[in-house]
This record gives structure tokens, C-alpha cells and sequence, in this order.
């Protein structure tokens, strides 16, 4: 009987991660500032230059990307688990394996706000961007930041006029049409994660080591460190963006499903978790029932 | 007009690999709606002879068969024994080992869904034989749990479920108590008288089955000959103690029954004076003693205030039905059970398995795994770290040299008691448990053994043994203990426990009285 | 026919296999074709009420629990591998989901082994399978009889001195074991043959019958994967949302995984 | 008649076309085993990115093909009591020794397959490794999706042991009897982490790759099984060769005495007219 009632409780609290990010969540979102960043897209046949309005006071390179979504109607599609960028504005390959086009793929940028652009040291889903900084995606080949073609040189005062409206309108020509609702990953199905592949783990989703551009050495490099399990530096770095890129993500994933204010999701998460104390209970329940009347 | 049951015309067989026929030129005739016992010694041709009557002899074994056997007028050669289920039941010795499916019910009906009987005659007949074998009650129980005797029963439901006019057993009641063997002799003789059945069965313990039977056929190194239960008896040297009393005293016919045996015995000569003095109380030191002893087995208590002493030049018999503990006692005693309460003291000390005690188990197999007799009793001399020891002097007293070198698998289950006694007497330990060492032992044997026993406490040693052979216990205990429901209900020389107990008296005891335990005494005061 | 009220190992209480057997193919599915955590958790309350509701008496009840932990376990080790790579909260939660879908196709034969009783499984066997699904039983059935063997064995040897524990003692062990068994395999065949074992055509004594109730559980089993299915090959709801996203629910397939439940809302049928 | 080959299945089939039905059905067991490696070759020949499959729902197509491999190997049929009687006993004895055998990889199950296999001839042991492996599944409640690679794999072991000499003297058979449990004791680890290998281990350098080629899979897999499974295995290698040496004698002696026992290699008496 105690058995059951620690399941009982064990899949309430399974659950109850999953609904208390709703509930906090809220607080992130209505972050009082309207800090801005910009994002820089080369697709190799053009180039999107995007001033993203922030609903923190840093977002992950991914989140950044999402928001373009919601703010330009820029279409996009994240892999290798949902921490890899695939496709942008069309280009790259449709799948969860962003290096299907290998050797190109989306080479990813930083850029300070002043024109220069580093090679990012760490994946998307890690690297954050702040207020009048600047996230640069460029379609193409080689390995390292010097092989790799880089964005075009362009300051956040360009991309973020000083005096730029809270409610940007689109700045490219925009020749894509704009779809409501971002495919939020197109496919995570059965496969999997990035990990170190020789190819991933040299670029997009780097282990996070401590020198961020010492762009010669990386490939060879991060391909070690990536092996060796107790890569000290990694640890630190995921642990502490876990909460807040997961809470804002999820908070900002449910927005486009939901037009009312994201009732639905949480309706129908309470709706899941109450199907399941009933089962738990009612299993707990027969359980204890036929124990007490073994057999009829 | 019907055909016999059974007929043999002509048959001899040997077996593959083997140099002697098993069955040689063998005439018989088995009427239908006969009780037939088929009698001999060990390793004659009686498991070969019932083999024979469904055809698993020759088919199942291979082998050069000639002859013919015809059952129920269908030729055996010509039918393989699956051809000829619905025709003849074959019951094999062990039925633990011959179960198909799991329960009852399912057990039941396994012979006739391979026959393809109809689904709904299949029900009835499934009901009819749980009726008529007395086992509704256990329909869905698994046959594992179930008890010696109801296991045969069920065995016999099973065999006979597909309808076959003819059951075949071999040996259905040697692995059971005094009742449970009644118990099935009851049902088979039911089956005789109230359904026509015709049943022949083998069977070693001819005290059990004589007086059931109508026609005996006696097998002797492969030749068959039939006529009356008693004058086949009488012709093969076995029997139970009242013909072997027939046979050493020269009566005619010889008894098969208790009853006969009063008969002959009020007609012949009265016995002499009432019994004979009971062995003396042993004076030995004690080596073995019980103190208060308890021993649970699943959390119920199967001993419960046991006071035993067993002292040095003793040979005990433990009695007591199936469940009575008896084999706990001795694992108890030999330390392999655990002591609840109270105290077992060997020597001085608790007792050392396979040092100062040695049990000969029940399944006496169970010891045995080297590939000769000699390796098997060096086996034993190494484990007590004497792997120099000398093997012979073991063999020599249990009567066995001359199989040092054969593979004990190879011997019959007599021989082969006697290499795992050997085996185990090789311990040097002083106290030698046996627990039940008559399954399946011929005469021979069975005196090879006795001799051995008394050998061993004549050195200062102390033998128990658990037995439900009466006449044994009757022939070489010098006291009997009693168990009933964990406790001792009786202790004492043989002839005043044994005599003051209805199912276990030996049946020299029946017949005269009490103190009366052996032919061989009461024929002596006969003379 | 009444029953006798004696207590039993093999009463033959519940459906028919065949049912049981849809369902955790059925349920199997579901898990297979998702990692929300959401739908996965959902299904495993559905699992412990089907199996609170219909545990055998057997000893195989206990697989749930094993299942249970042997999911747990995969769960571990699926995110443990992932530190032999790029470790990121992405990865970590991906490896997490995936473990879970894992854990939770045990947790689905878990339950289907805790609810079904082995002999009736292999009663299910078709004709074309009767030898081996009989020699399956029979081992079944045997096994006791092996350990019960092993046991006498041990004891034999130890009360003749012999230790069977070290390595080198084995043979001491095993060859009576084996030996007996031997015997025993002699005696069943003869048996079998002597009962008409492969004479022919068979028939079945008392098959369990394929009752509405069970029929009830395939079905509805059916619907459930049938819908899941629909939306992973239609894509009309979110079957793998993305790692680090907070995870969403349908409610049709939250009503799908319930109906996954109907077994433990039918009453347990007597064969 | 050679006595060591026994044929407990007794075909009603030409043996050529047996033996390629045999054939073929086991090269589809391999394939289900092996598709990781070949599948991406496959692909590459129609050079569709469409077409990429996704890793779980190959495991359907395996079951389907493990599925029908068992199909044709246990549904033969024409057993006979004997040897159905042989399989439930020594089946029993892999159930009796599936739990309280084991000690990491190693189960003692693996001995009554080896020495069985070896004993009886590959048919034979083919089909005491898949029944004896189910009937365990089904005892100790191990039924999934996983059994029919366990019954596939260990009937190979058994089918194997029974291609070992049996002729030659005893140190020859113990020693080749020996030496491939110890082979097949990694062999079977390897083997059967396949089946899970691309749930468990993702897309990684250690992961399955539908995109990568069949070698460089090999060597993700080389490397997964080195870091997962290896240590764990060797104690299965060392438990079989160690128990083939220690009982393997002994048992297969005891073995070789039953099936002359139960005439197992007499197929007809011989009948006698005479009298």
C-alpha cells in the first residue's frame, strides 16, 4: 500500500515540472525593459538584417531566432535535438541532422555591435545575446572562423536604429512569405541529439571551452574535449542556462499555438495530470481493494 | 466374439547395443477384463514386456524386434504407439516425470486432443474421469502440487481419458505410502470390475498388489510364463513375507494375502510360543541426541518436541506415513535443516555434514556423478582429504567389486544404491542416515545392504534410516521409532512398535501376532 | 462448471492473451511514437491501473515492479551517455525523453507480463507452433522441478563431504542434475508417445474464448495506437516537442491514452 | 548412420531446398541484426535524402523480419515426442538457471545451450536456444519487444556449438567448445546491443548515424560497445570458457549417454520375420 501511494506521488511529481514553468514563466515574459539585438542572416543568395525586440534581458542565439519568428515571420527549423540551427529562411537541410548539406552549413557569428564579427565558441542553444549585440548566421563551408565565410560587417546601429520602434516593421524586401506559425522543429523523431560528431562538434554546437575564438585550433580540439566525459568546462556552462532558456523558450513556444493567452496548453496539461492522479489513485485504490478480497 | 487384449505370439527383442535378448520368444495371452500382474526380478523384461503392449517397444527404442504383438486385435508393428493411444494407456513409473501440461484439467485432456476428440465429447469424458479417479476436487491444481498419490491417480485419469480399453502400468505404487498405494489399487480394481477396463500392471512390491490381481505372468531373463498370481509367485522365488513363509515352510499353494496365510497357518501349524524375545536394549554410547527439537519448513512446524538418543550399535527404523517429518528428522539431524529450538548434539557438537553424519537422500542418484563406481567412492575419500584412501575396502563391504569399473548410470537402481551408500559410508563419518533406501531395490540388493548396515555398527557405528518397508524395518532394525505429525509417537524394538501398529505392522505380525516380525523367525519356530 | 474454491497457481482468471497481447503492442506504440513526456508519463499511470486492476496470482505479478526499474535504469543510462559528449541542457532533456520512451515500452511489458499467465500465452500458440510452444510449457513447468533437483543435489553432496561451491566442484552439481533430467526427458517422451503425441490432427480442449470483453480491450487498444498513429504520419499534432520547449498536450491523444485504460475498467472474466 | 548426428526435426522436405530456406531465413536474421551498418549503403544507392528512416521504426521491420525467421525455423514441425521432450527438460534447466546464474553478462543459461548445441547437432540447438530463451523470457516475465533478438541470437549460439567438431578427442571438443563460448560471449553482447543501440545511444560519435556510411557506423558502434558493454561482456566470455572447461566433459558425456538412451539416433527397428 505504501507502494502505491509513493507511485501516487511520484507521478504527480513527474509531472509537476512540467506545469510549474507555465506558472512561472508569466514572470519572464512581462521583463519590463524592451532591450534590443540584432540578427544577421546570409543565406549565400541574400542577406536578412533583423533588429529583434528581447523578452529578456539576454535569450539564447536560438531564442533569438524564434523571436525573429514571431516579430518577421522568419521561417526557421532547429536540429540535432533542438539545439542545432538547420534551416534559415529557406536554406539548409529539412531534417533533425544539420549537417546533412555538409560541408555547408549555417556558420554561426558574434558580432559586439561595432562592425567585427568573432566565430562563435559555443552552440546556439548555449551562446546568449544581449542589448545591442549582435547574432550573425552564414551559410556556407569550412570548419573554422577562418574558412568560414563571415557576416557582413554591419554595426547594431545599422540594424537597430537608435530611435527604432517598439513594433519593427519587416526590414528586408521580404520575398519569403511570412507564415503565422513557426515549425517549431520540424523533426526530433527518433534521432537524436548532437553529440561529438567530428563534424558538429568542431562548429554549431562546440563543447564550451574556455578560449572563445581561438579560431586555428578549434576543430582538432574541441573534438578532444568533446570525448573526454569530465570536460570540466562544459558542465559549468549548461548548468546554469537550464533554467532560464528552458523557461523562456517554453513560455514563448506556447505563444503562436495560442492566440487566447495560453489557456489552452495549460487546459489541457491539467487535463493530463488530472487523467493521471485518477489512474494513479485508481490503481492504488484496486490495488488495496484486491489485496484486501484476493479472489472472488 | 472379442479379441484378447493382449496378445504376444513369438516376440523376442533386443535392444540397441545390447548383447542378450530382453524378451525372448515370449507366448502370452492377456484376457480381455483381466487384472493381470506382470512379477520378476529387476532388470527380467517386465518393463520391456509392458513396452511391448503399445508398441513403444519396438518403435520408441529401436532395436531387433520379431514376433508379433496384437492389442485389442491391432498389430503393434504396424501402428506406432501414438496410433494405438486411443486403443492402450501406458502409465510410466514416475508420473511427476510424465506430465505434459500443468493442470489437472489440461493434463486430462492433453491425450485426447492429439487423438482430435471432438471439443464437446472431450469435456464429458474430461468430467467422467474426474469422477470416476476421484479428483474433482484437484481439477485446477498444478500437478506439481500435488501428492504421491493423487499424482498417480492423475496419471492413470490421463492415460485413460482417450478411451482405450487397456491400461499398462509400471510400478504405480512404489513411490507411495501403505494408504496411498490402497488408494490406487482401489481405483484400478474399480476400473476392472465396473468398467471392463483390463489392466496389467508390474510391480516389485508384491505384498501391496498379490492380493488384487487375477493372473500373473512371471518374467525371468526375458522368458514369460503366466498362470496364477500364487503359482507364478511361488515359481519365481519373490513374493511378499507371507509366500516367502509359504515357500520356506512348504505350503501349497502358497499365500499371496494375510488372510490366506491365517488360513494355511490355522490349518497347518500354529506358531510356538508367543514371538521371540526382543533383540536386547542396545547399551552403546550415545552419539546422537535431540533435545526438545523443533524444525519449521515454511513456516510450519514439522517436528515438534523431539527427545531422541541414538547410541552406538543401533539400527533404527523410522516409520511414520508420507508427512510425518521423517525426512526432516534426519536432515534435522544431520544439520542441514535448521533447529528451531532445542539442540542437536553429534559427538559433542553440532553436527558436521558429511563429517560425523552422512545422509544417503532419498533420490540416492543424486550423489552420484563420476564415471566410474571406484571414481565415485575416491570422490568422497579426496572431499575428506584422503584422495590416497583405499576404495576397496567400500566396495568390498557393500558387495559391489566386481562394478568398480562401470559407469554407475549403467547399473540397476539397486546397484546403484549401493555405490551412492558406498559413496557416502566413505565419509568415515560413525553416523549413517538413509532416507527411504528400498525404492526399487531388489532382494539381492536389499541384502547386500542390510549386511552392510549391520557391518557398520558392529564398528561402532550408529545407522537410522526412514523406510516405508515394514519388512525391512522388520528384518534389520534393532529398534523403531514412530513419527505421527512431527512427534514421536512411538520408540522401541521393532516387534512392539511395529506390532501395535495397524498400517505399519509387518505382515508376519498380522498373521501371528505380535513379536512375530520375519518369515525366516516364524519359520523357525515352525520347524 | 463451479469452482472449487481450492486455491491454485494456474486458475486462469483475466482475458484472453491474445487481447493482452494487443494491448501492449497497442500501447507499445504509442509510447513508440512519441517523446512528449507528457503523453509517456500519462501512460504510465494508464499501465499501473491496468496492472493494479488485473495482476496475476502468479509469480510473474512481480515484473512490473522489475520492468519499473529496469525503465529507470535505461532512463539513467540514456542521459548518462550523454556525458561521454557535448553536454548542454538541450542535450541532457533530449536524452531524457528519449530515455523515458524507452522506460516506458518496459513499463508496458512490465504490465503485460505482470496481467498474463505464461502457460496461457503459450496455450495461444497456433497449431503450426504446438511442438515448440509445448516444449516452451514444458519447460515451464519443469523448471521448478530443476531447481527443486539442484537443491537435493547440493544437500546430497554436501552430506557426503562434498562442497559444491567452488568451480572445480561443479561437475558434482551438475551431473546428477542433468542425469535426472535426462531420465525424466525419457519418461515424458515415452509418455507423450504413448498419448498420441504428433498422431494427427489436434483439437483444443477448452480454449479460452475470445469473449466481447475482450474483444472490447483490442479494440479500444486499437483505436488508441490508430489515433496516435494518425498523428504522427498526418503531423496534425506535436509528437516531439523540441528539447528544451515546455511540453504540450493534445487532448484527443490525452483521451487516446486513456482509453488505453479500458482493461482496468472490465471486470476480470473466468475462462 | 553417423551417430552424432541426430535429426530430432525430422524434415518432410528435400534437404537442398531445406537448406536454402535455411539459408535465406538466416540472412534475414542477420539483416535485422546487422541493418544498422548495411542501411545507410542502401541508401546511398538511391541517393534520396526523402527517404531517410528514422531509427525506431526499423525496429518494426526487424521484429517483422526476426519474426518470420522464427516462423519458418519453430514451425517446421514433425518434432516428435523426443525431442520436444529433450527441449523442455534442458529448456527447463536455461529457465532454472536464467536468474540465479548470472553475474553481469554472464548466465549460466549459456552452458545448456553451448554443451546442448554441441551435443545434439546445430538443428537442435537452434531450437532449444529460441524455445529455452522464450520459455525463460516468459518465466521470470521478460516478455518485449527484445525476445525475438534473444531467441534469434542465442538459437545462433546453439546452432554454432553444434557445428563444433564432436568427433575428435576430448581436449579437441573442450577446447573449440570452450573457445567459442568465450568468442561467442562478446559475439552475443555485440550483437544484441544492436537491436537498442540506436534508441540508447542517439546521435553521437558512440550513436547511429542514418546518414553516415556503414563503416563509419562500424566504428560508432566499435566505440559505443567498447564504452557500454565490453567490460560487461568479458565477464560472460570468461563465465562460458570457464564453464565449458570446468563441466563441459563431463555434461556432454552425460548428454551423448542419453541420446543413446533414448535411441535418439535409431530411427526404425529393425523387424525380423521369423517364427
Amino acid at each position: 500500500m505504501r507502494r502505491a501511494t509513493a507511485f501516487a506521488v511520484a507521478v504527480v511529481a513527474t509531472f509537476a515540472p512540467v506545469v510549474l514553468p507555465a506558472a512561472t514563466g508569466a514572470g519572464v515574459a512581462c521583463a519590463a525593459t524592451t532591450p534590443h539585438a540584432g540578427l544577421v542572416i546570409d543565406t549565400g543568395s541574400r542577406t536578412l538584417e533583423l533588429c529583434v525586440e528581447l523578452d529578456a534581458a539576454r535569450v539564447s542565439g536560438l531564442h533569438l531566432v524564434e523571436l525573429a519568428g514571431d516579430q518577421y515571420g522568419l521561417q526557421y527549423g532547429f536540429g540535432l535535438g533542438g539545439q542545432g540551427m538547420c534551416r534559415l529562411d529557406g536554406t539548409g537541410p529539412t531534417g533533425d541532422d544539420c549537417f546533412a548539406d555538409y560541408p555547408d552549413f549555417w556558420g554561426f557569428w558574434k558580432g559586439d555591435g561595432s562592425g567585427a564579427w568573432t566565430w562563435a565558441p559555443t552552440g546556439p542553444a548555449s551562446s546568449t545575446v544581449g542589448n545591442g549585440e549582435l547574432d550573425g548566421w552564414v551559410w556556407g563551408a569550412g570548419d573554422t572562423g577562418n574558412t568560414h565565410a563571415k557576416p557582413p560587417a554591419v554595426s547594431i546601429d545599422a540594424v537597430c536604429p537608435p530611435e527604432a520602434s517598439p513594433t519593427p516593421a519587416p526590414q528586408p524586401s521580404a520575398t519569403h512569405a511570412p507564415s503565422p506559425t513557426p515549425e517549431p522543429s520540424p523533426d526530433l523523431a527518433g534521432s537524436p541529439s548532437a553529440g561529438p560528431d567530428p563534424r558538429s562538434s568542431a562548429t554549431s554546437v562546440p563543447p564550451p571551452t574556455a578560449a572563445p575564438s581561438a579560431d586555428a585550433s578549434r576543430s582538432p580540439e574541441s573534438t578532444q574535449a568533446s570525448r573526454s566525459p569530465v570536460a570540466t568546462g562544459s558542465r559549468i556552462t549548461t548548468t546554469s542556462p537550464v533554467p532560464t532558456a528552458a523557461r523562456s523558450t517554453a513560455v514563448l513556444a506556447e505563444a503562436p499555438n495560442d492566440g487566447e493567452g495560453g489557456n489552452g496548453p495549460n487546459r489541457s496539461l491539467a487535463f493530463a495530470l488530472t487523467l493521471a492522479t485518477i489512474f494513479a489513485l485508481g490503481g492504488w485504490f484496486r490495488l488495496r481493494a484486491n489485496r484486501r478480497a484476493p479472489e472472488p | 466374439m472379442t479379441p484378447p487384449a493382449l496378445r504376444y505370439d513369438g516376440v523376442s527383442f533386443t535392444y540397441p547395443d545390447a548383447d542378450r535378448p530382453a524378451l525372448d520368444a515370449v507366448d502370452a495371452t492377456i484376457d480381455d477384463g483381466s487384472f493381470a500382474l506382470v512379477v520378476g526380478p529387476t532388470g527380467a523384461g517386465k518393463s520391456t514386456f509392458l513396452r511391448a503392449a503399445n508398441g513403444l517397444v519396438p518403435h520408441f527404442t529401436g532395436g531387433v524386434f520379431s514376433g508379433r504383438v496384437h492389442v485389442d486385435g491391432r498389430d503393434t508393428l504396424a501402428s506406432a504407439p501414438r496410433k494405438l493411444a486411443g486403443v492402450v494407456a501406458f502409465v510410466p513409473q514416475d508420473p511427476a516425470a510424465s506430465f505434459v501440461l500443468d493442470r489437472v484439467e489440461d493434463e486430462l485432456a492433453y491425450g485426447m486432443e492429439n487423438l482430435g476428440v471432438d471439443p464437446a465429447h472431450m469435456r464429458r469424458r474430461v468430467e467422467e474421469m474426474l469422477d470416476l479417479l476421484d479428483l474433482a476436487e484437484l481439477r485446477e491444481r498444478s500437478v506439481r502440487t500435488l501428492s504421491g498419490g493423487e499424482r498417480q491417480r492423475v496419471a492413470i485419469a490421463a492415460a485413460m481419458a482417450a478411451g482405450p480399453r487397456i491400461l499398462v502400468l509400471d510400478e504405480p505404487t512404489s513411490q507411495l505410502d501403505p494408504q496411498g498405494a490402497e488408494h490406487v489399487m482401489a481405483a484400478l480394481q474399480r476400473l476392472v470390475h465396473d468398467h471392463a477396463m483390463t489392466v496389467v500392471l508390474a510391480e516389485h512390491r508384491l505384498e501391496r498388489v498379490a492380493g488384487w490381481v487375477d493372473v500373473a505372468f512371471g518374467v525371468d531373463e526375458g522368458r514369460v510364463f503366466t498362470g496364477d498370481p500364487a503359482a507364478v509367485i511361488h515359481r519365481l522365488a519373490v513374493g511378499p513375507p507371507v509366500a516367502r513363509l509359504g515357500r520356506l515352510v512348504g505350503w501349497d499353494p502358497v499365500p499371496l494375502t494375510v488372510r490366506d496365510a491365517r488360513t494355511a497357518a490355522r490349518a497347518h501349524a500354529n506358531p510356538v510360543a508367543n514371538g521371540h524375545a526382543s533383540l536386547g536394549q542396545t547399551s552403546g554410547e550415545v552419539i546422537v541426541a535431540a533435545n526438545a527439537l523443533e524444525a519449521k519448513h515454511a513456516q510450519r512446524r514439522v517436528l515438534r518436541a523431539i527427545d531422541l538418543q541414538l547410541r552406538q550399535g543401533e539400527i533404527v527404523a523410522l516409520m511414520g506415513r508420507n508427512g510425518a517429518g521423517k525426512t526432516t528428522l534426519l536432515r534435522t539431524l544431520a544439520g542441514v535443516h535448521d533447529v528451531a529450538r532445542g539442540s542437536v548434539i553429534v559427538d559433542g557438537h553440532a553436527p558436521q555434514p558429511g563429517v560425523d553424519v552422512a545422509l544417503c537422500p532419498q533420490e540416492s542418484d543424486a550423489v552420484l556423478f563420476s564415471e566410474t563406481v571406484e571414481d565415485e567412492v575416491r570422490a568422497t575419500l579426496a572431499a575428506r582429504g584422503n584422495a590416497h584412501g583405499a576404495v576397496s575396502p567400500w566396495l568390498e563391504r557393500l558387495g559391489i567389486v566386481a562394478l568398480a569399473r562401470q559407469h554407475p548410470r549403467d547399473l540397476s537402481a539397486g546397484q546403484r544404491l549401493l555405490v551412492a551408500t558406498a559413496a557416502i559410508a566413505a565419509t568415515g563419518a560413525p553416523v549413517l542416515f538413509l532416507d527411504e533406501p528400498t525404492r526399487g531395490l531388489d532382494p539381492d540388493s536389499k541384502e547386500h545392504l542390510a549386511r552392510f548396515l549391520r557391518s557398520h555398527t558392529a564398528d561402532g557405528g550408529v545407522v537410522m534410516f526412514a523406510t516405508h518397508d515394514v519388512e525391512l524395518a522388520a528384518a534389520v532394525a534393532t529398534r523403531a521409532v514412530m513419527l505421527a505429525g512431527g512427534e514421536i509417537i512411538a520408540d522401541g524394538s521393532p516387534a512392539d512398535v511395529l506390532g501395535d501398529s495397524h498400517v505399519f505392522a509387518p505382515q508376519m505380525t498380522r498373521v501371528f501376532g505380535p513379536g512375530w516380525l520375519t518369515p525366516e523367525q516364524v519359520a523357525e519356530a515352525l520347524t | 462448471m463451479t469452482s472449487t474454491g481450492v486455491a491454485s497457481q494456474t486458475r486462469r482468471l483475466g482475458f484472453h492473451p491474445g487481447a493482452w497481447i494487443c494491448w501492449s503492442t497497442c500501447a507499445g506504440i504509442v509510447a513508440f511514437v512519441t517523446t512528449d513526456p507528457v503523453y509517456l508519463l500519462l501512460l504510465w499511470a494508464v499501465a499501473w491501473f491496468v496492472y493494479a486492476s488485473h495482476r496475476s496470482a502468479g509469480a510473474t505479478a512481480a515484473s512490473f515492479r522489475i520492468f519499473v526499474l529496469a525503465g529507470v535504469l535505461a532512463l539513467i543510462v540514456r542521459v548518462a551517455l550523454v556525458f561521454l559528449g557535448t553536454v548542454n541542457a538541450a542535450n541532457v532533456a533530449f536524452a531524457a525523453r528519449e530515455g523515458l520512451r524507452l522506460a516506458t515500452i518496459l513499463v508496458v511489458f512490465g504490465t503485460f507480463n505482470a496481467v498474463t499467465d505464461p502457460f496461457a500465452v503459450v496455450r495461444l500458440a497456433p497449431r503450426r507452433f504446438h511442438e515448440p510452444a509445448l516444449a516452451a510449457a514444458l519447460a515451464l513447468s519443469i523448471a521448478p522441478r530443476t531447481v527443486a533437483s539442484v537443491q537435493t543435489v547440493r544437500e546430497a553432496q554436501r552430506l557426503r563431504g562434498i562442497n559444491v561451491s567452488p568451480l572445480r566442484s561443479l561437475p558434482a552439481l551438475a551431473v546428477p542434475v542433468l542425469e535426472r533430467g535426462m531420465e525424466d526427458a525419457l519418461t515424458l517422451a515415452e509418455s507423450m508417445d504413448a498419448r498420441g503425441h504428433g498422431g494427427g490432427r489436434r483439437t483444443r480442449y477448452r480454449p479460452q474464448p475470445f469473449t466481447p470483453a475482450a474483444a472490447t480491450i483490442a479494440a479500444s487498444a486499437a483505436l488508441a495506437a490508430g489515433t496516435f498513429l494518425s498523428a504522427s504520419f498526418g503531423g496534425w499534432a506535436e509528437l516531439h516537442p523540441a528539447s528544451l520547449a515546455r511540453p504540450e498536450a493534445d487532448p484527443l491523444l490525452l483521451v487516446a491514452i486513456a482509453v488505453l485504460a479500458v482493461p482496468g475498467m472490465l471486470k476480470g472474466e473466468r475462462a | 548412420m553417423s551417430a552424432a548426428t541426430i535429426a530430432p526435426v525430422a524434415s518432410t522436405r528435400a534437404p537442398r531446398l531445406r537448406i536454402a530456406a535455411l539459408i535465406v531465413v538466416n540472412l534475414l536474421g542477420a539483416m535485422a541484426f546487422l541493418w544498422p551498418f548495411a542501411l545507410p549503403a542502401l541508401l546511398d544507392v538511391t541517393g534520396n535524402e526523402e527517404h531517410r528512416i528514422d531509427g525506431p521504426w526499423i525496429l518494426l521491420i526487424l521484429l517483422v523480419s526476426l519474426g518470420t525467421l522464427l516462423f519458418l525455423e519453430l514451425g517446421r514441425g514433425g518434432l516428435g515426442p523426443k525431442a520436444v521432450a529433450l527441449i523442455g527438460v534442458l529448456g527447463a534447466a536455461m529457465v532454472a538457471l536464467r536468474l540465479p546464474g548470472f553475474v553481469a553478462g554472464f548466465s549460466a543459461m549459456f552452458i545448456v545451450v553451448l554443451v546442448a548445441g554441441n551435443a545434439f547437432g546445430p538443428s537442435f540447438g537452434f531450437l532449444l536456444g529460441a524455445v529455452g530463451t522464450f520459455a525463460s523470457g516468459l518465466f521470470v516475465g521478460g516478455l518485449g519487444p527484445w525476445l525475438p533478438f534473444q531467441m534469434v541470437a542465442i538459437g545462433w549460439v546453439g546452432a554454432g556449438a553444434g557445428m563444433l567438431p564432436r568427433d575428435g578427442s576430448w581436449p579437441v571438443r573442450i577446447g573449440a567448445l570452450a573457445a567459442y563460448g568465450f568468442v561467442i560471449g562478446y559475439a552475443y553482447g555485440a550483437v544484441l546491443n544492436l537491436w537498442s543501440w540506436p534508441f540508447v545511444a542517439g546521435s553521437s560519435a558512440i550513436g547511429w548515424d542514418s546518414a553516415a556510411g556503414g563503416i563509419a557506423n562500424l566504428r560508432h558502434y566499435v566505440t559505443f560497445y567498447a564504452a557500454t558493454s565490453f567490460a560487461w561482456d568479458t565477464f560472460r566470455a570468461v563465465g562460458n570458457a570457464a564453464l565449458v572447461i570446468v563441466v563441459g566433459k563431463p555434461l556432454l558425456a552425460s548428454l551423448d549417454r542419453a541420446a543413446r538412451k533414448m535411441r535418439l539416433h535409431v530411427a526404425e527397428p529393425i523387424t525380423r520375420q521369423g517364427a
